[in-house]
């Protein structure tokens, strides 16, 4: 029996992702938003979730959509601001009201602590943050003259990222900036789900593949 | 003179960046710095979001929206590029493999310590980004912001007043009216704007000024702002 | 019956892998289970120097020394292969993604305590490799042995005598005579090789045996070793 | 001035590593050895070298030269026993003799160590070797149930690694398994010196470049 990643529609690519999940989202700059799955998490409708995501509000990402349907009890972001002058976006329409946890981490340690999780380690020192609001009631540590911060593992239970094509056994490539967080969160996540592209019937030569297959569970191809 | 718009303050910048480095370029003003870094030297611009070598932006019918930078521009890639991943991208500037980092700020202290990220606006969420990965680990942090703020108070001060984004990380500020670096001993003038005097410039300043014996006027080409 | 040479450990231990899994195979003995995977089984066999997807060793002319596996074998690569640094090999490993780790080993415990990394031998240093990442962080651990040592004594005891190479960690025991898996109550017996009474596995196991309500004979065809 | 990573011997191409110098070299399983530099350092002769090397002893590297030469105080490995039937390796000899220094990792630990010096963390938690003599002595702590070791960084002052194309800014290319060790260590050292087998005049495609130039220094065209 072959393995075969790809679901043929993008509610069964999510089917499964249920309430107080903690969901990953790709994409950064405005590239690598998994939008198609996003919606269709919406659709799907769990609620409680714990959105893992560099930014609460990216105009371009559909995370909003999830925030504003009062799915999301909790963000952990780098980036929780809006840039609509005028107005509020929807997590901060929330997050004024006391209605959202959230959890702001340095983009290093943001990405880091997803990386680790997918590496098997749970906690590790930075020195980013040390000194700062952000890194208040973490311990601290000095290695050779130089104070670091405990940071600990981020994993998450389902994992939405963008590509740019991907092959039967879940292989993946990007396009440009297009990687971003995908590879991380991948790595991080027990359910990955890719938005692809297009979908290659050979496989991907070994050199060109930049996510392997062994990370990834299913695909949606979704084109451009 | 007029204090120097934010083109001349790239400009200035861009004098001081080394051929055969790797920088950082931060949001807002400092992007504009690589438009001043001359043509025939290899830089090597990093972007946080895995670009390692952008190049210029890119022209209308050229812009790709999945080949941004951290900024969200539509950038080209120079000659040499590469993209890696988030994950790998912050393991080089954590990693100090960022030769010079250049931040805008609100403050900045003068023991280096720097506050960049969060100016306390009410009701909006709070935006770190990379800034303080950047800021604790870059080979060197120079900060590009204005002398004063909008009221005409100090940003450079004996403390920073406003959240920290690293501690002792600055070690060089390029202001629209001088030039100063970080040192042991507190802020050391290296160039003043023509018709600021010493004692000006002091006054505009929230802590100490100390005078470079080589302290000389800072003076950069005009430079128009682009018609808003 | 003969005790199982290599080959037919090899191939009961192949039996036991799953469709559309992720396997490592250990130096030795284990290396050989991939010939005995079912032809129309998408296996993908990790080797932690960084090949994601090894397949069948490679004819004289195709060999490439740049090609080899974590046991300097010559091999090639399946479809849907890809290759990856030791770093990302050994993040993948100690991440949880390999389904199934088989290692040979010089004993394991009733707790599933594993030993197989450091046998004493005088003057010769110390070899570790990937044996404590795979064994600590693999989702199953399954170890590959014969049952006795050359002078007869026991692998399989209440407590390694040996230093460890990772604590509780091993789920099943395919050895020469027998198929047994770690349960929080000791070794349970699924295959006894026929011919080889309770009572005699027994006394060549250096920990009570329980015996599964299904316990059966352990079967394979005839393979033969190839001539040395 | 255009950046020129090239030098034209490996002479040039090594000078510099002191006496002392903790040196990285990459390889393993029989690829990816940079023997050509190992030679050149060896003709060089630092004394009181720290290697940091997958194996002490494999019979394709060359690093039993250095050992044998009796220029290495210690060597950092995940295996320090040759596979010699004849005899003891060169490695083995000083060992048995109290001559030389062992640190012996496991092999994932021994890379994320590598890898955590280059992505400026100190210190990190692993599962791997908790209980085992490889922790003695090691801080252990719970997290979520689990015992883990924590493991520091391992920095470099040079590494020796091998590559397949470069390009005039140091981007590289490997082959198949010939890149194993080599990214981690060229994050990790001061000094980044890749022998290749050739060069490239134009610049090597955006998504084909493996290891960013930005971490290497030298490049030594060494042919096949």
């Amino acid at each position: 029996m072959a393995i075969e990643k790809r679901r043929a529609t993008a509610a069964e690519a999510v089917a499964g992702i249920g309430d107080g999940a903690t969901v990953m989202l790709s994409g950064f700059a405005g590239a690598g938003f998994a939008n198609r799955l996003v919606g269709a998490l919406r659709e799907l409708g769990p609620r409680n979730l714990t959105l893992v995501v560099n930014s609460a509000t990216h105009r371009l990402s559909n995370t909003h959509e999830l925030i504003a349907a009062g799915m999301v009890r909790k963000v952990i972001c780098s980036a929780a601001r809006g840039h609509d002058k005028s107005g509020l976006s929807a997590f901060e329409e929330l997050y004024k009201e006391g209605r959202i946890e959230l959890e702001v981490l340095p983009q290093g340690t943001f990405v880091e602590s997803i990386r680790a999780a997918g590496a098997g380690i749970p906690a590790y020192f930075t020195p980013t943050a040390f000194g700062t609001d952000l890194a208040a009631g973490k311990e601290v540590r000095n290695f050779d003259g130089r104070d670091y911060v405990l940071e600990k593992s981020i994993p998450g239970d389902a994992a939405l990222i963008r590509a740019d094509l991907a092959d039967r056994w879940g292989n993946l490539t990007f396009r440009h900036a297009q990687m971003n967080f995908g590879p991380a969160m991948a790595t991080a996540s027990k359910l990955v789900v890719a938005e692809v592209r297009a979908f290659s019937d050979t496989p991907i030569p070994p050199e060109q593949v930049m996510l392997s297959g062994v990370f990834v569970d299913r695909i949606l191809v979704a084109g451009a | 003179m007029k204090p120097l718009n934010r083109l001349q303050m790239a400009w200035r910048v861009g004098q001081d960046i080394e051929d055969g480095t790797v920088v950082n370029l931060g949001l807002g003003m400092p992007v504009g710095v690589s438009d001043y870094v001359p043509h025939d030297y290899d830089v090597v611009v990093q972007s946080e979001n895995g670009i390692i070598g952008v190049g210029p932006l890119a022209s209308a019918n050229a812009a790709d929206s999945d080949l941004v930078d951290a900024g969200s521009r539509k950038v080209t890639l120079r000659a040499g590029a590469t993209i890696i991943d988030s994950a790998a991208s912050f393991a080089m500037i954590r990693g100090g493999h960022i030769d010079v980092t250049i931040l805008g700020a609100f403050e900045v202290a003068s023991n280096g310590d720097l506050a960049n990220w969060d100016n306390r606006i009410p009701d909006k969420g709070p935006l770190v980004g990379g800034a303080m990965d950047l800021a604790a680990s870059a080979r060197a942090v120079w900060v590009m912001m204005e002398h004063n703020t909008r009221k005409g108070g100090p940003r450079l001060l004996e403390a920073c007043t406003l959240p920290l984004t690293a501690v002792r990380c600055v070690k060089r500020v390029y202001t629209d009216i001088a030039v100063l670096s970080v040192t042991p001993q507190g802020f050391l003038v290296h160039e003043i704007l023509p018709g600021i005097s010493r004692e000006e410039l002091q006054r505009r300043t929230g802590a100490p000024l100390t005078f470079a014996p080589d302290c000389k006027d800072l003076v950069t080409p005009d430079i128009a702002l682009p018609e808003a």
